[in-house]
């Protein structure tokens, strides 16, 4: 089988339509706005083969709407992504300083740099990025603060030191990307442009119980 | 000493042109019209310095480039070339011309006052004496009604604004009264640079020999750096310890105030003088 | 838990809503047919289509039918029926030259290349109000449809079919540019037309999307707002040449979904103006003109006129006059008249803390004059020191 | 589902499970929930929409409908008032095209639903953290007072130019001894943007300050969604040294439930029935305060 059919048999378990799109909707709405705690994503039929990661564009691209898909590992794995998201969205695939909406399959802290921000005038040209990591556990820890978090807490999210950093210099809110981390145990945790990424390396570990 | 304000080689052509084009033009060629682009170059190779407590004159006929000068520093318009630099941001390290936008606005909320000719320019006419300097203030950050209220009080008492008119729309106040209010606002805060563009002209004559004593009392008290733009003599004399003089866009003399009107050296100068001594 | 009926109102808008359906249907006269709406008020109908933002002539009938002839209300219903509608690909964007024109006016000049075609117009019928016998009326309109149906295209060699005349070569602009008499102001920088159903507009938004919101806009705060300029306190028009008035059927086609070759899928009628401007700004070239367009959904001259005028004006004012604003935001009819209505909504919650602020500013009036102190002065509250003072706040000597 | 069949459109395929009866097709309700996100990460900025006609007029609710329209699901209960009132006219509407076209449960009970939709109140309830409160706005700028230009007050947002706001506050005081702002106060979120809290009296701003639930904003005439996450600050732009009024009436109490009345021990934001008898002031918030009758009865 051509891996265009391949991506069109596999677009048809990923095709969010009515029920299952408002569900993958409200929990990334939900993550958004109670940033850094992971939530439960809902049960859907897509096929296992592909990367929750997509559900992002998945739930949200349409026809006036663009997006990228980066990996650096698997080329294979990468395309035959991007061909899903457009099968299953009619979105156009762009360059990742254009698109609206960005996969990072593999945690490159190059990614932050490369994607758009939005401006003072325009933040909802601001990106919004979809990150596959393994799962939270590991990474850098942080602290987390902003609009949505009662209380600053320490977390990890599954990204490391070199991707924080990309990301946490590109948020000057308003201008910013908006952070969206899925973990292979089915759960989505964000991380919006208006979160404040503290280092703690080098705070007292205590801090994580 | 770090210099309040620096202007470097500032240039500002409107139309087409670089500064390829400003050969043929400036007081040797008596035109501001580049021959080659057609463009105008209103101010060319324009420097100088302004120290904490100075006041500096930029003295010249109309379409003698000095309020292109003033908008450049202040940042209404956009120089062609050459740099501005202020103290009070990062020392004097940084051009002003390469912040944005945004932050070159921001300036002028607590680093720079400018003072207009016209006072509609600096004020919004309809809203009261007080209103026009809370503006100011709480664009600085203030944010206490009463301390807003006092501080707008004294500045009515020192430029001789009526208190009882402090709460009444700027529209119904002479012009002199005007110019007054803008004086209030501007220095309102204290600002460590102030530019003040023509600001006795189009006033009475008597009108305008008051505002001249209140602004040259007020530039001594306050210690600011100023920058007085003027076609008159009277006034730069008044206010200024040294004076540059501006002919088709170029400085053609520079020097202590009292001395060039004593002996001023360039012919341009020596007409002015001249005149105003006529 | 289900559908939880709130009491009152439920029953009220369910009863209004009753009453509007049943005294539509028992309106004492015969049902109106769709074809009615279509063939015998064809501008009220292609106005609702414009304005609805829809080509649908039948729907567009449905819609004047169930308004009751409320123009705003059967735009809104076509609006909200077309926001059902899956968004499944996007025309190419269609090319006026192949307008097969109806009607064809060029009033800059007397001999154009292409013919003058008058065309089916009102302009210079009498307008006299007919009071002939309802009757006689009603058997000539019979006889007429009834031979109309019998002839065949190209019986009657006078008359004139659009569908069988080519596309003019020429309009007016093409000579002018081939005169060198036109300002040449083709740009690069919004080369596909704004969709302004998929956008918010604001200004500073492309020509395209402009055009599309004056094409979308209510007839009469189009016109309204060109007079207004003509006439009225801001003065940003000038009156135009017109060169081109035309109305005709324009092809329309989309890329096939897999193919992406064009394939037709039908046609519309529209109106198409180009309005000629005497250029005399200071920065403007005086031995040119230069061109304002409009072009509507049906045939409505007055708006696609009104809509070339303004494009040329809003082109040439540079200022902040407000003009662009005005255009985009304020000509369209469902959004002045849904919030000219909403005033009907309750609102006694709004008006509840209203009357609650003029009794506070009462109390605050009266407990001034009882302690004899002038009503602004600093309030009673203590002063203290801004979080964001300035070390230095004083004017010299009157330091406190 | 015939997905193999290259011929077929992947969007006409996308589109095909919308049943007839929605509002808003698959791809509206993904534009709207674009916008809903980035306001949510940007909390206070109004959000560009596209917004799609309503059943309802411009200026009637539409930018809320379109956001509980995007959000509903199977499992949500949805409340919706106008004045606070549950059986008001514009509120009867506005639930039953809900409930008719997307088959959702509704409810009176602001605790039992997962969304609320409202003009002009917020619930005397308060709301919890898995409760999404929807605010109908008529006029979402709220330095539409001090300036008009749009190019003008898109960067006044952008910079966070606010002193114009301040002087108006300065000048209302100055004129009038108070502030004299009624409904729709504007707020400062998050210490970056100025808002317009539709037009919801004085009295239910706090209930936007640091709360446990979500708030959207929907402007459907104006094509604007704006948004407050949880737990973010919303700061009513006053003076220092002026406090923040709330709208009281010294003595009022509702002649119902008898909230405000000094021996109820509660306040609500009470709505004035135009009478010179004893029973002139009610609550707005007509659930609450016929729960609030009903235990009383039980207690009783």
């Amino acid at each position: 089988m051509s891996s265009g059919m391949d991506a069109i048999r596999l677009a048809s378990t990923a095709r969010l339509q009515g029920k299952a799109s408002t569900a993958v909707f409200r929990v990334l709405l939900e993550a958004l706005a109670r940033p850094g705690r992971p939530i439960e994503l809902p049960e859907l039929a897509m096929d296992p083969r592909l990367p929750n990661a997509l559900l992002l564009p998945l739930a949200l691209a349409d026809l006036g709407t663009s997006f990228w898909v980066h990996g650096l590992y698997d080329e294979r794995e990468r395309k035959l992504a991007a061909d899903v998201v457009r099968e299953a969205t009619g979105a156009r695939l762009a360059a990742p300083n254009v698109a609206t909406f960005v996969v990072c399959l593999d945690g490159d802290p190059s990614v932050p740099s490369r994607v758009r921000t939005g401006s003072e005038l325009a933040p909802e040209a601001g990106v919004k990025m979809a990150v596959q990591v393994g799962d939270y556990t590991g990474g850098e820890p942080i602290t987390i603060t902003g609009p949505g978090i009662a209380e600053a807490f320490i977390t990890t999210v599954g990204l490391d030191r070199a991707f924080l950093k990309a990301l946490r210099s590109r948020n000057q809110p308003p201008v910013g990307i908006d952070t969206w981390v899925f973990d292979r145990q089915h759960r989505v945790l964000a991380l919006p442009r208006s979160t404040r990424i503290g280092a703690v390396h080098d705070v007292a570990r205590e801090g994580l119980n | 000493m770090t210099p309040a304000l620096r202007v470097d080689g500032l240039g500002k052509i409107y139309g087409p042109g670089t500064a390829a084009d400003v050969a043929g033009t400036g007081p040797g060629f008596n035109r501001v019209v580049s021959p080659t682009s057609g463009g105008i170059v209103a101010a060319w190779d324009v420097s100088f310095e302004v120290g904490p407590g100075e006041a500096l004159g930029v003295i010249g006929e109309s379409g003698s480039g000095k309020s292109t000068v003033m908008r450049c520093i202040c940042g209404d318009e956009d120089p062609t070339t050459g740099s501005i630099r202020l103290a009070s941001v990062d020392g004097g390290d940084t051009d002003l011309r390469t912040l944005s936008a945004a932050r070159r606005r921001a300036l002028r909320v607590d680093r720079l006052a400018v003072v207009y000719q016209d006072p509609a320019e600096g004020l919004d006419l309809r809203l009261s004496a007080g209103g026009n300097v809370a503006e100011r203030l709480t664009a600085a950050g203030w944010r206490n009604f009463g301390r807003i209220r006092e501080r707008a009080s004294e500045l009515m008492l020192r430029t001789d604004v009526p208190l009882d008119r402090m709460d009444d729309p700027v529209r119904e106040f002479s012009g002199g009264m005007r110019q007054r209010v803008q004086l209030a606002k501007a220095l309102s805060n204290n600002p460590p640079v102030v530019l003040l563009d023509e600001p006795t002209t189009g006033l009475d004559a008597s009108v305008a020999a008051s505002v001249l004593d209140l602004i040259r009392d007020l530039l001594e008290e306050l210690g600011v750096a100023a920058v007085v733009v003027s076609h008159d003599f009277s006034v730069i004399e008044m206010l200024t310890q040294r004076v540059v003089v501006m002919h088709h866009g170029r400085i053609v003399e520079a020097g202590l105030t009292d001395q060039l009107l004593e002996d001023p050296q360039h012919p341009y100068s020596q007409r002015l003088v001249g005149a105003a001594r006529g | 838990m289900g559908y939880v009926a709130a009491r009152g109102g439920t029953e009220a808008i369910a009863a209004a809503e009753e009453l509007v359906c049943r005294s539509r249907l028992q309106a004492g006269a015969s049902w109106l047919e769709l074809d009615q709406l279509t063939e015998r008020l064809r501008y009220l109908n292609d106005r609702v289509m414009g304005e609805g933002g829809l080509w649908a002539p039948l729907l567009a009938a449905r819609a004047i039918r169930q308004a009751e002839g409320d123009v705003i209300e059967a735009a809104h219903l076509l609006r909200a029926h077309r926001s059902t509608l899956p968004r499944l690909c996007e025309l190419i964007p269609a090319d006026a030259d192949e307008l097969r024109p109806l009607r064809r006016i060029v009033p800059a000049f007397r001999e154009v290349p292409g013919p003058q075609l008058l065309g089916r117009t009102l302009d210079y019928t009498g307008r006299l109000l007919d009071l002939g016998d309802e009757d006689q009326a009603r058997a000539a309109a019979a006889a007429a449809t009834a031979a109309a149906a019998a002839r065949h295209p190209g019986d009657d060699p006078d008359e004139y079919d659009g569908a069988t005349e080519p596309p003019f070569p020429e309009r007016l602009l093409d000579v002018l540019r081939r005169t060198d008499l036109a300002v040449d102001r083709r740009r690069g920088d919004d080369p596909e037309p704004t969709d302004i159903s998929q956008v918010a507009v604001r200004p500073g938004i492309g020509r395209s999307a402009v055009l599309s919101v004056m094409a979308r806009a209510e007839t009469g705060a189009l016109v309204n707002l060109w007079y207004r300029n003509i006439l009225g306190p801001d003065n940003h028009l000038h009156e135009v040449t017109l060169g081109e008035v035309r109305h005709g059927e324009l092809p329309i086609r989309v890329s096939h979904p897999r193919t992406g070759n064009p394939v037709l899928i039908g046609h519309l009628r529209a109106t198409e103006v180009e309005a000629i401007e005497d250029l005399d700004g200071a920065d403007e070239d005086r031995t040119r003109f230069d061109v304002g367009y409009g072009l509507v959904a049906g045939h409505n001259e007055r708006k696609a006129i009104a809509m070339a005028n303004l494009d040329i004006a809003l082109h040439r004012d540079r200022s902040d006059s407000g003009l662009e604003q005005a255009v985009l935001m304020t000509t369209d009819g469902l959004d002045a008249s849904g919030f000219l209505e909403h005033l009907k909504l309750p609102h006694y919650v709004t008006f509840r803390s209203m009357i609650e602020r003029k009794q506070a500013m009462r109390t605050d009036r009266a407990r001034n004059e009882r302690k004899g102190r002038r009503q602004h002065t600093a309030p009673a509250v203590a002063p203290a020191a801004p979080a964001t003072q300035p070390a230095a706040v004083a004017v010299g000597e009157v330091t406190p | 589902m015939t997905v193999l069949d290259p011929t077929v459109s992947p969007v006409a395929l996308l589109a095909a499970d919308t049943s007839s009866r929605e509002l808003l097709d698959e791809f509206s309700k993904r534009e709207i929930r674009r916008a809903i996100l980035t306001a949510v990460a940007v909390p206070g900025y109004q959000v560009p929409f596209a917004s799609r006609e309503m059943p309802v007029a411009r200026g009637w609710g539409s930018g809320g409908l379109q956001i509980t329209l995007a959000l509903v699901g199977p499992e949500d209960t949805v409340k919706v008032i106008d004045q606070g009132e549950d059986a008001g006219v514009n509120a009867a509407n506005l639930r039953r095209l809900i409930a008719d076209t997307t088959g959702v449960d509704t409810t009176t009970v602001a605790g039992e639903a997962t969304i609320v939709q409202t003009r002009h109140r917020v619930p005397e309830d308060e709301l919890g953290d898995d409760q999404i409160l929807v605010l109908q706005v008529p006029v979402p700028e709220p330095l539409r007072g001090v300036e008009r230009n749009m190019t003008e007050l898109r960067r006044m947002h952008a910079e966070g130019d606010y002193a114009r706001m301040w002087v108006s506050l300065y000048e209302d005081l100055v004129r009038n001894g108070v502030v004299t702002q009624t409904t729709g106060y504007p707020c400062l979120v998050g210490g970056r943007y100025v808002m317009a809290t539709t037009p919801i009296p004085r009295w239910d701003i706090p209930k936007l300050h640091r709360s446990a639930h979500l708030s959207l904003f929907g402007a459907g005439r104006e094509k604007r969604i704006y948004a407050v996450p949880p737990h973010t600050d919303v700061e009513p732009l006053t003076f220092d040294d002026v406090p923040f009024e709330v709208e009281r009436t010294e003595g009022a109490g509702c002649h119902r439930c008898r909230a405000g009345r000094p021996d109820s021990g509660v306040e609500s934001f009470l709505v004035e029935i135009p009478s010179t008898d004893e029973g002139r002031w009610v609550c707005s918030d007509t659930d609450w305060c016929n729960r609030r009758l009903a235990s009383a009865t039980v207690t009783r």
